[in-house]
């Protein structure tokens, strides 16, 4: 366990180190200038060099990158360009929308595609599978953003039950922020929750067919004891890989329903940085996007061993 | 009710409209949290803000201003001639970062006469000078809080910043010390929605009150027929053009920038584009304005003319180019009609559409362009033609010599005859496609009284808005 | 009372009859053993029994269990059943456990789900199944998980499960097919113990009449989903009365005509010599930064063959055969050591084209060692790859249809796809590719392992065969003793790694000299001398 | 076959059909604008309305469904062109630096945030089909390694791979001669879920204006035209989001019948 912890965490930290070259560099090529930006069309050459100076953009980029990468290694992400509040707040900030929508779409896309798998898996064949299947089969196949515009319509515009979009924050109280979080919770849930239920009858019928299963059913195990006794914990590792998949996803991919409700999370903070060329947000919060990514991938990792203990054992 | 929710399209980036290009920041704090010596009204006109009244010298060269007495900033000092002084001197200096730096280029100094009273030497006469103060990057900022301005603003204005979520909303509430006459709103919040169809869900779904400057014109039919709003339609100073890079073969020919004119179908720009919303335009000026010549004439929709002069500049198998288009709609969608407009003559545009970084920097500093379009917000800004060195590198000695006269010219006669000489001049040169004066689009609860119909300048002035009762 | 009857049983999956007029019976404390081949139906009769059968089975005739008819009764009363009353195992012990539960949880559900057991009284029993199964408390806590034990040791779990109702009915299908002759021995001398202490009936369902003569009081042989014969087991031996039963037996029994060997002069260059190979895997690191262990799978073994001669080389799974025979086929660098073929090294860099027209190779495993894609005639030219004189058209086509008439199968054969052969027609396919090269030496490994015994002695007889006509000599490995007794002259003996035996074939069966052979021929089941019974 | 096969063939079938009639027939032109016959909801003349240009929706589906096949397509045979031999190679070379190597930038790959990525790409190279394309592959291309490693490793495993290395044969030839055609079901099947992802991806690059360019309609920017309108003119919004749906749903039948239909395992373990 010990060794196959710090083998994971070694190639952790190379990963990240490796990311944060390819972040920066790449994000430093891309044609556009923050400065400019700012200034507008009736700006003139001094006044653009002036602030350019003043924001520190007329260092080599070599060593914009180590200060960047030190400073992150103390916590700090720098300042942005545009806004010239720290990264790391406004990342804080726009975490307390992102973060609580992907719980929450996750939560909502687990709770409704395990029990539909489950159940598929369980009727196998049958109507209901057929009817779950079919219906998770439409759901993968539906653009989010398109289903959010749907929702939004019906929603929101005809019978107003929820509002079209913003976020009234958690000073309103918790029960008005998830109200207010709940249509694109749904929006980013329902197709997650079609792959998630495929993915959890698949693996449930692969663990169905395997034979420890008959060995519980001639212990005298009906078919659904078999099922929730030895069935779901072999089949919860694809399950797992797959909810940490999504939640890295929900993180950083939800810019267009962020865009779709006027969100103020992470995604659309990237874009609106990539626009003005706020390079510094850009690097930053790709950087902990993909630290994010990584380490949820790690924790799934780890709770591999929880689920199943051959890979507690190794090294 | 005494608070309001307003939705903008645009977050502004942060809160110090002197130090950045200040739409979007103007948009929340002009006259609301900012004041500046002078102030654009509703209508256009420019009339006293902080200074109470002026006096200008026989040669135009000195502009004595008298403060308003009794003036607090939302800390709690005063506001006097010091602090006139510093934020001139501020916005005009070597390291600057003013976004219209040039608005100050002939102030020569600014003096404190006595704690009200502010004198402006100028190094040339400058007929512009009242109108200029009354811009949004001239407004007068407080010494004490300069360092923390771009997050926590301290201005002389009716409303004082409280709030600011990045990402969401700021909220105003009313300066209780104000000194002017006190705004029926006790508290405002700005949300922003980018989202042109989030707009109109938040809209419709009474999230927010009034939207200023809506992004969807294809809406406003639908409010305008449902009760609960209204729509409020003015003018903009926004001159939408499709730029022509005039050093770019083939466009150094003027033929070929008349026949690219004569191929463009005004009307169905604005019907396709903006809904019908957008006054037509021949020449670079608002129409609003009282100096403005109707010149759409001289660019008629004329695609058998086009293809003469096609011909006549030796192009008659036509050519291709390429159209840079920047994100807002009336580009994008304008930008598809243009093109298929001009495929009907010939000419072959190929449609890149860039963000906004991409566009300062290949067609307005890099002048890598055949074709663009854009609006050109910035008040009275005719002007630009006389840059060469502007981005459709329009080079004309005669144009830019009558535009030296009229910074000279404080006579409103003579300036007026100047002006509309002018606005010929670029209309028969056909330097750009003069396309529409872009409308002041904005919708609100019906019941919302006082929001700006015009946008004069970038700004939503909550300072006479009050809800009917 | 007859503990279970079964009569006129007959079963069919879909459109297919599976099982035909099925009839037998088991009483208390008695052994009854169902053989027959491959497919024969035995374990769908005991799936049956369960009635854990696939969807989509028709079922008729009569089951009944102490005297309950077991076909009438609901799914519910069946769970009631499995598990208390009737007990089983299953041949994959590898699989046959949940992974992620620990042994002691998986033994203790049949009694919780069975009896009003608390858990703690469970876990008791629990512990009380274990060590009666040989799984001792100090080295096997009830917290274990199955990938800690080995096959052998894990079906020792199954069986603990199995019997810890203490059912009246225990069915074993096929219980020690995949564990080591030693092993098997053990779960075996367990098994009858058990029958013996609880006086349970059990019916063992095994296709070695070597167990089944050893085991079973009684014998069922079953053909193609029919019961063909039945009796006791002395009886039965004796007897044999249906024609089937006398060809499994002699195919069981089979000895192989082996040309007798041409004497070799040991002063010739050997075909093949292995001089203190040494072969080592490295071993996961424990540490970070610890230096890698090394697993040594081949331990300075050193042999030589020499021309004409068929060397047999024997020891139990996972001793170091395969990992030799790679290593012999230059797949698989040495740590140590050298091996030469007619006398000249194997480089590092693999064979030489020339070595290995010489030299070719015989898998287990019939259904994987073709690639499924390829048309017979390309899959047994393989060898030819890299071969600079290889044949080609029609020279080609004649060397296939040499090669698959050798073989026994029709030179047409050549133009069909390998899913379209049963598996002793793979093995003999898998046989023309290695003589396709008209090689000198042949590696077998466990070649006839994964096949029916009446298929095996095919195989068996065509090896001798082309050992005659083509004068071949090679190297036979396997795990059964009887098999590389009755096909090779000369044989050795691997324990982990090491060859701790070699002699000739006879001598070391006859009088085996190291413990370790003693204990395999000692383990290994023999079918008992039918000479006098056959009728 | 399988009814999730059939079904999802026909639907396919007939989404490549309209592609294919494109390029020789369209009701209308697609660029053809007509402003005053702006918006009309499906009616005798434009069988599926028009858009606020009044252009031919119908007539722009059928072009739109070949920009979104040819960006999927090549991006998927992007993800194909270079996963499947750095999986294959991963794979002969199993456990060494090579295979970590790959396997490791396989994850990065999968780090980056997919959609931030793809605006980055286009904030540097420019919007456009091109881009869209790059960024759309460059995210195939790790699951394709990442299948056909999985796969070839149980390959390696089996005695046929045992017999060709027994006959002198190289990793490279092996990969190309046993393996391939050995996992090449596996990345069909992949292949037609990777291709309905791209036309979902297609979609979103295009919503947020990043994918195809006018005057080229593509369905993701038919929506984005749509979006203001929904309530105005829903067909605008319906209809190409109906395509998409249409198309995905089956692609993803067919990939699912094909691998019913392909993996002997499952066959006849239908009900
Ligand atoms: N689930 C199933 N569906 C269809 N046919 C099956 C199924 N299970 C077994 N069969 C068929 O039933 C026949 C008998 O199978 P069974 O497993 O009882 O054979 P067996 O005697 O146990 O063979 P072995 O010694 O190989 O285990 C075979 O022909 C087999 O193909
Ligand atoms: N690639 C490998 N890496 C590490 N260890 C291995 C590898 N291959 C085999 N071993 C180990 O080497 C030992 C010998 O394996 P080998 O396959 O040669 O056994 P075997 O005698 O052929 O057994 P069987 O009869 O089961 O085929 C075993 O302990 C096995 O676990
Ligand atoms: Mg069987
Ligand atoms: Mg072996």
């Amino acid at each position: 366990m010990g060794r196959y912890f710090a083998k994971r965490l070694l190639s952790l930290i190379v990963s990240l180190v490796i990311a944060s070259w390819v972040i920066f560099f790449v994000i430093e090529i891309a044609p556009g200038d923050p400065a400019s930006f700012m200034l507008g069309i009736n700006a003139q050459p001094d006044t653009v060099a002036a602030l350019r100076s003043e924001l520190g953009l007329d260092e080599g980029k070599f060593s914009r990158y180590i200060s960047w990468f030190t400073g992150m290694l103390q916590g700090d992400f720098g300042t942005s360009y545009t806004y010239r509040t720290p990264v790391a707040q406004m990342v804080a900030d726009r975490l307390w929308v992102s973060l609580p929508l992907a719980i929450y779409a996750l939560t909502l896309s687990t709770l409704i595609a395990l029990p539909a798998g489950i159940y598929a898996a369980s009727r196998r064949g049958k109507t209901g599978d057929i009817a779950v299947m079919g219906a998770t089969q439409l759901g993968v196949a539906v653009p989010n953003f398109w289903f959010a515009m749907m929702l939004v319509l019906v929603f929101a515009i005809n019978l107003r039950w929820f509002s079209a979009g913003g976020f009234v924050g958690w000073e309103a109280g918790p029960l008005a922020a998830l109200h207010s979080l709940t249509l694109p919770a749904i929006a980013l849930a329902l197709p997650q929750a079609a792959i998630l239920a495929r993915v959890m009858r698949s693996a449930l019928l692969d663990i169905l067919g395997e034979d420890f299963i008959r060995t519980a059913r001639a212990k005298g195990l009906s078919q659904r004891q078999a099922l929730w006794r030895h069935g779901l914990r072999n089949a919860l590792i694809p399950v797992l890989t797959i909810i940490g998949l999504q939640f890295s996803f929900l993180l950083a991919g939800a810019i267009i329903i962020e865009q779709v409700f006027y969100l103020p999370g992470l995604g659309r903070l990237v874009f609106q940085a990539i626009s003005a060329r706020d390079l510094i947000v850009v690097e930053s919060v790709v950087m902990l996007l993909v630290f994010a990514v990584i380490l949820v991938n790690f924790l799934v990792d780890l709770t591999y061993a929880l689920v199943d203990p051959r890979l507690r054992g190794r090294g | 009710r005494d608070t309001v929710t307003v939705a903008l399209q645009l977050e502004p980036p942060h809160l110090d409209p002197t130090s950045a290009a200040a739409g979007a920041i103007d948009q929340v704090l002009y006259s609301n949290v900012f004041e500046g010596l002078t102030r654009f009204m509703g209508d256009g006109s420019v009339v006293p803000g902080l200074a109470q009244s002026w006096e200008i010298s026989e040669d135009g060269l000195s502009y004595t201003f008298t403060l308003q007495d009794g003036v607090t900033f939302h800390d709690g000092t005063t506001m006097d001639a010091e602090d006139v002084k510093f934020s001139l001197d501020r916005a005009r200096a070597e390291d600057s970062t003013n976004a219209q730096k040039a608005l100050f280029a002939d102030i020569a100094s600014v003096d404190v006469v006595d704690p009200l009273t502010v004198k402006l030497t100028l190094s040339q006469a400058n007929g512009n000078l009242l109108f200029n103060l009354a811009w949004g990057d001239a407004v007068i900022v407080a010494p004490e809080t300069i360092d923390t301005i771009k997050t926590a603003p301290v201005g002389t204005g009716a409303f004082t910043f409280t709030n600011w979520v990045q990402g969401d909303r700021i909220d105003l509430a009313r300066n209780p010390d104000y000194w002017g006459e006190a705004p029926a709103l006790n508290a405002a919040t700005f949300k922003f929605i980018s989202d042109p169809t989030a707009a109109f869900a938040a809209m419709m779904a009474e999230d927010i009150d009034a939207f200023s400057a809506f992004p969807a014109p294809e809406n406003l039919p639908q409010f305008e027929a449902d009760p609960r709003f209204q729509v409020l339609i003015g003018s903009t100073e926004g001159e939408t053009i499709l730029s022509i890079n005039n050093k770019q073969a083939p466009f150094d020919n003027p033929k070929v920038r008349a026949a690219v004119a004569h191929a463009i179908d005004r009307q169905a720009i604005i019907d396709g584009a903006m809904f019908g919303y957008g006054t037509p335009i021949g020449t670079h000026f608002a129409p609003h304005n009282p100096a403005y010549v109707d010149l759409t004439g001289t660019s008629a929709h004329d695609p058998e003319k086009s293809r003469a002069l096609l011909a006549e500049a030796g192009l008659a198998d036509g050519f291709t180019t390429t159209l840079h288009l920047p994100p807002p709609s009336y580009a994008r969608r304008g930008g598809e009609i243009i093109a298929t407009q001009l495929a009907e003559v010939g000419i072959t545009a190929e449609i890149i559409n860039v963000e906004w970084a991409q566009w300062l920097e290949t067609v307005f500093r890099g002048k890598n362009f055949g074709l663009s379009i854009v609006s050109h917000t910035e008040p009275m800004d005719i002007g630009i033609y006389a840059r060469p060195d502007y981005y459709f590198q329009y080079d004309n000695a005669a144009f830019q010599d009558l535009m030296a006269e009229l910074t000279g010219t404080t006579d409103p006669d003579a300036r007026t005859k100047m002006l509309q000489q002018a606005q010929e001049i670029i209309a028969n040169d056909y330097v750009n496609g003069y396309l529409f004066q872009l409308a002041a689009l904005s919708v609100a609860k019906a019941d919302l009284q006082g929001l700006w119909a015009n946008a004069p300048t970038q700004a939503t002035d909550l300072t006479v808005v009050s809800w009917a009762k | 009372m007859t503990l279970l009857e079964i009569t006129n049983l007959s079963l069919s999956i879909g459109a297919f009859p599976i099982l035909r007029d099925v009839s037998l019976s088991v009483d208390p404390g008695e052994i009854l053993a169902i053989t027959g081949e491959s497919g024969s139906g035995k374990s769908l009769t005991a799936l049956t029994i369960l009635r854990l059968l696939p969807n989509c089975t028709r079922l008729s005739g009569h089951l009944s269990l102490e005297g309950q008819d077991l076909l009438s009764l609901s799914e519910e009363q069946m769970c009631d059943l499995r598990g208390r009353k009737i007990g089983m195992v299953f041949q994959e012990p590898m699989t046959a456990l949940n992974p992620v539960q620990s042994i002691g949880d998986q033994v203790m559900e049949t009694l919780l789900l069975h009896s009003s057991a608390t858990k703690a009284e469970a876990e008791a029993e629990a512990r009380n199944l274990l060590d009666r199964v040989g799984l001792p408390a100090e080295r096997f806590p009830l917290s274990r998980y199955p990938h800690e034990l080995s096959g052998g040791q894990r079906q020792r779990v199954v069986i603990a499960m199995a019997i810890a109702m203490r059912p009246t009915l225990l069915i074993a299908d096929e219980p020690t097919t995949a564990l080591d002759v030693t092993t098997q021995a053990q779960i075996l001398d367990l098994l009858r113990d058990l029958v013996l202490d609880y006086g349970m009936g059990m019916i063992i369902i095994t296709h070695d009449l070597a167990v089944v003569a050893d085991m079973a009081d009684r014998i069922i042989v079953m053909r193609k989903g029919e019961v063909v014969e039945t009796g006791s087991t002395a009886q039965l031996l004796a007897n044999r009365r249906h024609p089937y039963t006398q060809k499994l037996f002699a195919a069981s029994n089979h000895q192989a005509d082996l040309p007798t060997a041409k004497t070799t002069d040991p002063q010739d260059t050997p075909l093949l010599e292995v001089r203190n190979a040494v072969r080592d895997y490295p071993l996961p690191r424990k540490r970070l930064f610890a230096p890698a262990e090394q697993m040594r799978a081949v331990d300075h073994v050193s042999f030589a063959l020499h021309r004409g001669e068929r060397l047999g080389l024997v020891g139990e799974s996972g001793c170091g055969k395969s990992t030799l025979t790679r290593a012999i086929l230059g797949l698989e660098p040495l740590q140590g050591g050298e091996i030469l073929l007619d006398g000249t090294p194997l480089s590092g860099k693999g064979l030489t084209a020339e070595q290995r027209r010489k030299m070719q190779v015989v898998f287990q495993d019939p259904f994987g060692s073709f690639n499924p894609r390829h048309r017979v005639a390309r899959l047994i030219t393989e060898p030819f790859h890299g071969v600079p004189d290889a044949p080609t058209g029609q020279e080609r086509d004649d060397r296939v249809a040499e090669a698959l008439s050798a073989v026994g199968l029709n030179p047409d054969d050549a133009g069909r796809y390998i899913h379209q052969f049963s598996g002793g027609q793979r093995q003999r396919i898998a046989i023309a590719r290695a003589l396709i090269t008209r090689p000198e030496l042949i590696l077998f490994d466990e070649a006839v392992s994964a096949l029916d015994v009446s298929v095996r002695a095919q195989i068996l007889d065509l090896l001798a065969e082309l050992c005659s006509a083509y004068g071949l000599s090679y190297l036979f490995i396997s795990h059964d003793l009887h098999v590389v007794r009755s096909m090779t002259d000369r044989c050795l003996v691997m324990q982990k790694g090491r060859i701790v035996e070699h002699g000739k074939t006879e001598d070391l069966f006859a009088t085996p000299q190291h413990p370790y052979t003693t204990s395999l021929i000692a383990a290994a089941p023999v079918l008992p001398d039918l000479a006098t019974g056959a009728a | 076959m399988t009814r999730s096969l059939i079904l999802g063939g026909v639907l396919s079938a007939l989404v490549l059909l309209a592609a294919l009639l494109s390029f020789i027939w369209t009701p209308y032109d697609h660029t053809a604008m007509n402003i005053p016959a702006k918006l009309q909801a499906p009616n005798a003349i434009h069988w599926l309305g028009t858009d606020h240009f009044g252009r031919d929706i119908l007539s722009m589906i059928m072009v739109g469904a070949r920009t979104s096949i040819a960006v999927a397509l090549v991006a998927v045979g992007i993800g194909m062109g270079l996963g499947v031999p750095l999986g294959l190679a991963a794979a002969a070379k199993r456990g060494s630096w090579l295979d970590e190597g790959i396997m490791r930038a396989n994850d990065l790959v999968f780090a980056f945030p997919s959609l931030v990525i793809a605006i980055l790409i286009t904030a540097i190279l420019g919007a456009g089909a091109i881009n869209a394309i790059i960024a759309i592959g460059i995210f195939n291309i790790p699951v394709f390694a990442r299948v056909t490693r999985g796969a070839a490793l149980s390959l390696w495993q089996r005695e046929f791979i045992l017999a060709a290395r027994v006959a002198g044969k190289g990793a490279a030839r092996i990969s190309a001669e046993h393996i391939l055609p050995n996992v090449a079901n596996l990345l069909i099947v992949q292949g037609t879920i990777q291709f309905s992802l791209g036309i979902l991806a297609e979609a979103g690059l295009s919503y947020v204006g990043l994918g195809a360019q006018p005057p080229l309609p593509s369905w993701g920017r038919m929506l984005a035209d749509a979006q203001t309108m929904v309530s105005l003119a829903p067909h605008m919004a319906l209809v190409p989001g109906c395509a998409i749906i249409l198309t995905v749903l089956g692609l993803n039948l067919m990939g699912d019948g094909l691998r019913d239909w392909l993996d002997p395992k499952l066959q006849g373990g239908r009900a």
